[in-house]
């Protein structure tokens, strides 16, 4: 699947876009903690809160639509998927 | 008083006489200030039907009990009069150090009535004012014109003027302040020019006190703190500014493009905010008293798009850009500075070209009726259009008009991406249910910054709830549009909201006035004022049918992406609202609701 | 080393406090005609008007002298110096041997010829003795004649009208302050003074004689007319006191010439104050700056050279100003333009309709200016930039258009390559 | 130890919330005009500059002050104003190089930082640490020192 950063998280994992294979990572939880354990600690700091919880400021869209309108964490993810991370910034 | 300086100064310019009047406290204390101010005086004082831009409309400059004070933002006022683009109630909010300054020259409101018979400008300065000859900056741009008034008033003076296309008359010119601020929207600035009024010069040295000044830092240091705290105000809008929702909105498939017919660019990422920040942007900067500082000087160094000033913003690099069809940042930078120097609009401009484009796109708008081609895309027409717009050149005096006009003109009022003849901002309904309900019911038409529902709906602020749903959204949108006439009253930023409530308002907001003001008591003004504007229109001629939206929006489906297949089901959601506001089923406040609101008609 | 200094006002203070902090153990003594301790003349005016109490006059405490080891000659003027010998002779016969000493005797008062001028009840202000005299004669007097338009009359007039007196100023220029201002200011700086009650101020008129039995009465006028007055005060500007250089072989002008060492021409002579001719950067030449600030910067590098350090006194620029019941005007370097300066008026200007500057160049350097009102605010970086001799090319646009902080010049120069935003 | 006020004006949004809080805490009121910190603002150039008195170590203007009403502080070590003997003549506006201090038409006195007794107001306020109030070790007056240094040879650059 494709899973694009952005703002804060794209700084913290230091590029805009990987791909990870559904296999790997069936479900936003588990692609969360696959996430943080390539890109390390200051990933970790942008996505969960100290007790290991995703952030409520961060918005994971799945194909443009916000997890939480899905299933949460548990939203079952494909290789034809398209995940963003996206750091609650700003309005206009 | 406190807080507020308790005068008004009011300008007639047909009889070019000058007076000073005292702020009744009842009033203050029911509609605080700036738009609340503005609005009240305006409709106490606006016979019904008048020409919005002949003699009888009257403009009204306000600021709030908290602007020029420590509280975090407050560095705001409001511009109220009737609009010529939607010929209801304007009130358009902008900062800088202009509102600030125009409090210690000893105001809260400056009333302006009448036509003078030449250009003029109005200095203020400590307590006194007057009305000067502008016949020398007529016709210049508004960075021009700032130049010369401050080198002929005060070095420290700041200015308010209009630029050529107020002068002209274009339905949705502007009044901007400081060079780059901007009251923007519903054509305030046509109201000016129609009344020879180039511009308002203020400067001041007097107090602004408040009751209570140990609790009321207390309470400045505690809403700093949430500022400081909250990731949009302390991280998100200081890094990237507004721009950075480019992306945002973009991937949630709700940014209008090409006249709203699809809610996803494929261009985005060429405009967004990251890209902003990183070729055009210079550093950040803040108005008046703001610790959040979203402002962003930028400069185009070379080629045919060089210049520099401030922006763009989002709303902008959408107008001058998507919505258009195009693609290249520098030209939208160039596009957004034109507005500024020429006093326009940017979202009325962009949008209206983007409806001429399409009109042009699908033959409607013949190709002999128009000097440039109007082609999506083409980013040289944006810039040439806003140009030949600021100076009603060629294309540009029908643009001058705004969509509505031009698309009724050409046979087509429905490709108007409009709401009472106001053109929608950045965020296309069908994919942010909320925000179609808000710009559908906005006193001033097409507007985001009446309820800005895209906190909840997609940042997620103050909690999350579906963009795509249109239950509950009506509780939303009144509870926003309710606050947000409350934060704007103050003479607060919209902006504060990210990180702070209604009882963070109230906690400045008490002991800088030293009025007892409970959380209830502040929002019941906030209401109140929106009522207010309600009736404003309703005694304009507003009837139901006026809270409506595009047809576009209502019946075509969205065609891709995230909000594909997606409609606004604006009938459910209206019922909704006006049952949550206490009107009747044709939208008009109840005797209940007035009684309630303490509103006496 | 044995130190003598002859002065005990701002120069000699310094010059005192110089010395003792280059030399802990050296002897010191000053020498004063006046009797009290450190004091501030520009309080005189004030406390005449009964703006300041007495005490507060004194700048040191009364243990200052004692707690710097230094001995005090009061009441008592040096009559006669002899370098070959290294000794001064007093007043009240005591001889004095030095080693260094500095001249800081400051200047006197001149004296008009004009008939009737020593008659009682005419007056002068430089100590604090006369003050003393003029606050005793106001007390009992109504109207009064200022002879004068410079700082002094007009700070004279000032204190006299705080103790209730009518008062009429004699100028004989047709403006105030001609002697550091151009006739181009003279509006501005009359628009100061103008409206306060009971002041009168003449221009072009002179005082032809003053006249009264046993006591001041009246004063005559050019003009023809007389003003029937119980005293006069007299402000026609001020002479070094050099009598006692007479005979020396101390190089003098119009003051006491100096190196740049503050050292005169007879070796282990220094001077300072307001009787040196200090360097005058504005000018580009020696000029006796008779100023509070000149005489304390002269004093102090006077008194490190006496010490035994070596430090050169880089010049000063004139520098002057005069409040006036709130009003206030300001005056640097070289006022009165020259040819080939260029001038520039910034007037009228806002909401502050006191606001006045006019800024005087030469090539490419400030040179001098008059400020009234708001614009004194900017003259501390005014004077900055004539004192170092900035080339102000750069920068002009931005002073001829008020805009006159340092924050502008710093931003001319180092300000432009501000930092694209960090993401 | 002795602290030090650090403006770093690269960091300045030009928001002049010092200049509101000074004042408030000054003259008990907003009014930037009474407020002992300015921050000089070049909206075209982008170029903003906090600006208060610089505590000299060698204070021009205690030199030229005919009153003694200007002396440094025992504890905070601030170069302050005794009220009591500011008769408002204003010679130490004009000697002080970085114009910072300012004349109150209403006192008739001069006013001017004082380092709040040694709790800046402005410091506790700034949302970016464009000022700051830091201990006098050697780190903090380098960086004060480079300032002044880049200011130094600002004014001599200006003297080409």
């Amino acid at each position: 699947m494709r899973v694009r950063f952005f703002f804060f998280v794209s700084q913290a994992a230091g590029q805009d876009e990987v791909t990870v294979p559904a296999e790997s990572a069936p479900d936003i939880s588990t692609l969360v903690r696959v996430l943080v354990g390539r890109f390390g600690e200051r990933l970790a700091r942008q996505l969960l809160t100290a007790d290991g919880e995703i952030r409520r400021d961060i918005n994971i869209l799945v194909n443009g639509r916000n997890v939480q309108f899905l299933s949460g964490a548990d939203t079952r993810l494909s290789d034809e998927d398209t995940v963003s991370f996206l750091s609650a910034v700003a309005g206009g | 008083m406190y807080g507020w300086t308790g005068k008004i100064l009011r300008v007639n310019l047909s009889a070019r006489s000058v007076s000073v009047e005292d702020l009744c406290p009842e009033i203050a204390e029911k509609y605080l200030g700036a738009r609340g101010l503005g609005t009240k005086i305006l409709y106490d004082e606006l016979e019904p039907g008048v020409d919005p831009l002949g003699p009888d409309n009257k403009i009204i400059f306000a600021t709030g009990p908290l602007t020029g004070t420590a509280a975090t933002s407050a560095g705001r006022y409001n511009v109220v009069t009737k609009s010529p683009l939607t010929g209801f109630i304007a009130a358009s909010n902008s900062g800088g150090y202009f509102p600030a300054e125009m409090k210690y020259a000893g105001f809260d409101a400056i009333i302006v009535e009448g036509v003078a018979e030449e250009p003029v400008y109005i200095w203020v300065h400590n307590g006194k004012a007057e009305i000067r000859s502008a016949k020398h900056v007529w016709g210049k741009n508004t960075a021009e014109t700032t130049d010369i008034l401050v080198s002929e008033t005060d070095p420290d003076a700041k200015v308010a003027c209009i630029g050529p296309a107020g002068e002209k008359l274009v339905l949705f010119a502007c009044v901007v302040n400081d060079k780059g601020r901007a009251a923007g929207r519903s054509g305030v600035g046509a109201v000016m020019g129609s009344k020879n009024l180039k511009a308002i010069v203020v400067r001041g040295t007097g107090d602004v006190k408040v009751a209570d000044p140990a609790k009321f830092r207390e309470a400045v240091l505690a809403a700093f703190k949430k500022i400081k705290e909250a990731p949009v105000t302390s991280q998100g809008l200081p890094t990237y500014g507004t721009a950075v929702l480019v992306n945002v909105i973009n991937q949630h498939g709700a940014f209008p493009t090409r006249n709203f017919q699809t809610g996803v660019f494929e261009g985005a990422e060429k405009i967004s905010g990251e890209t902003l920040a990183a070729t055009l942007l210079v550093r950040k900067r803040a108005c008046f008293g703001c610790p959040i500082a979203c402002g962003r000087p930028s400069v185009v160094k070379s080629g045919k798009y060089k210049g520099e000033g401030e922006g763009p913003e989002y709303e902008t690099i959408w107008a001058l850009g998507a919505t258009c069809g195009v693609d290249n940042l520098e030209a939208v930078t160039k596009a957004n500075y034109l507005c500024n120097e020429l006093g326009l609009d940017p979202i009325t401009m962009g949008s209206t070209i983007a409806c001429a484009m399409e009109l042009y796109e699908k033959g409607y708008l013949p190709k002999n009726a128009t000097d440039i081609p109007l082609v999506f895309g083409d980013a040289d027409a944006v810039v040439e259009a806003t140009r030949r717009t600021g100076y009603r050149e060629g294309i540009g005096d029908l643009l001058a008009k705004g969509s509505y006009r031009l698309a009724a003109e050409f046979g087509h009022p429905e490709l108007s991406m409009s709401a009472k003849k106001q053109e929608y901002p950045a965020y296309d309904p069908r994919g942010v249910k909320g925000i179609g309900l808000n710009y559908a019911t906005s006193n001033r038409g097409g507007c985001h910054v009446r309820g800005y529902t895209i906190s909840p709906e997609i940042l997620g602020v103050p909690e999350k709830i579906d963009p795509l749903s249109k239950d509950g959204k009506a509780a939303w949108v009144k509870a926003f549009q309710d606050v947000t006439a409350l934060v704007d009253s103050v003479g607060m930023c919209l902006f504060t909201t990210f990180a702070l409530g209604a009882s963070d308002v109230v906690s400045m907001l008490e002991p800088a006035t030293g009025m007892p003001f409970s959380t209830e008591k502040a929002t019941l003004a906030g209401e109140r004022i929106w009522n207010l504007e309600r009736l404003f229109n309703l005694r304009e001629g507003l009837t139901k049918e006026d809270d409506t939206l595009a047809p576009r929006l209502l019946n075509e489906p969205m065609p891709e992406g995230p909000a594909a297949g997606q409609v606004v089901e604006l009938a459910d959601m209206l019922a909704d609202y006006y049952a949550a506001r206490g009107w009747s089923e044709d939208g008009k406040p109840s005797a209940e609701t007035l009684d309630r609101l303490g509103i006496a008609v | 080393m044995k130190y003598v200094i002859l002065g005990n006002g701002p120069a000699g203070v310094s010059a005192l406090a110089a010395i003792r902090k280059v030399d802990p153990t050296g002897e010191i003594t000053v020498v004063s005609p006046e009797t009290w301790r450190y004091y501030s003349k520009i309080l005189l005016t004030r406390w005449i008007a009964g703006k300041v109490r007495f005490p507060s006059l004194f700048l040191v405490d009364e243990g200052f002298y004692e707690r710097n080891d230094v001995k005090t000659v009061f009441g008592a003027a040096a009559t006669r110096i002899d370098p070959g010998r290294r000794v001064v002779e007093l007043s009240n016969r005591q001889r004095l041997g030095y080693d260094r000493l500095l001249l800081a005797m400051g200047s006197s008062p001149q004296v008009p010829d004009v008939c009737g001028i020593r008659l009682p009840g005419v007056h002068y202000l430089r100590t604090f003795d006369d003050a003393e005299r003029i606050a005793q004669a106001a007390s009992s007097a109504q109207r009064a004649v200022v002879i004068g338009g410079g700082l002094v009359s007009l700070k004279a007039a000032e204190g006299l009208l705080g103790r209730g007196l009518e008062v009429w100023v004699v100028v004989s220029s047709e403006r105030l302050l001609s002697q550091i201002t151009a006739p181009e200011d003279a509006a501005p700086v009359l628009r100061i003074f103008e409206g306060t009650s009971r002041l009168h101020i003449l221009p072009n008129c002179d005082v032809t004689e003053v006249e009264g039995r046993g006591r001041v009465e009246r004063a005559h006028l050019s003009a023809g007319q007389r003003i029937e007055c119980d005293i006069v005060v007299v402000g026609k500007g001020v002479t070094p006191n050099l009598l006692c250089t007479r005979g020396t072989g101390i190089r003098t002008g119009r003051g006491v010439i100096v190196d740049d060492r503050m050292q005169t021409s007879v070796p282990g002579i220094y001077a300072a104050g307001d009787l040196a001719e200090g360097f005058d950067i504005a000018r580009g030449r020696a000029a006796v700056n008779a100023l509070w600030s000149s005489a304390v910067w002269q004093g102090r590098v006077a008194g490190c050279n006496m010490a035994g350090r070596d430090v050169t006194y880089p010049g000063d620029v004139g520098l002057n100003s005069v409040t006036f019941f709130g009003g206030c005007v300001a005056t640097l370097g070289k006022t009165r333009p020259e040819d080939g300066d260029e001038v520039h008026t910034l007037a009228g200007r806002g909401s502050d309709s006191g606001d006045y500057a006019r800024l005087v160049f030469r090539d490419d350097h400030l040179v001098g200016a008059v400020l009234i009102g708001r614009a004194v605010q900017t003259a501390g970086v005014l004077r900055s930039l004539i004192a170092r001799r900035s080339s102000v090319a750069r920068i002009k646009g931005e002073l001829l258009r008020g805009r006159m902080s340092y924050a502008g010049i710093v931003r001319d120069v180092v300000g432009l390559c501000t930092p694209v935003v960090a993401c | 130890m002795e602290k030090v006020l650090l403006v770093e004006h690269e960091k300045c949004t030009a928001c002049r919330i010092c200049e509101l809080v000074c004042s408030a805490k000054h003259a008990g009121s907003f009014n930037p005009a009474k407020a002992r910190i300015t921050v000089a603002t070049f909206l075209e150039d982008n170029f903003f500059f906090p600006l208060t008195c610089q505590h000299c170590e060698e204070p021009l203007c205690q030199d030229v002050c005919p009153t003694g009403a200007i002396s440094r502080h025992p504890e905070t070590a601030a170069v302050v104003i005794d009220d009591a003997k500011c008769i408002g003549c204003r010679m130490c506006q004009a000697a002080c190089p970085f114009g910072a201090i300012a004349y109150s038409p209403s006192e008739d006195k001069v006013v001017k930082c004082d380092l709040c007794g040694g709790e800046p107001e402005c410091v506790l306020f700034c949302p970016w640490d464009a000022i700051k109030y830091v201990q006098a070790d050697d780190a903090a007056l380098r960086r004060r020192k480079a300032v002044g240094e880049k200011l130094k040879k600002a004014l001599q650059e200006v003297k080409l």
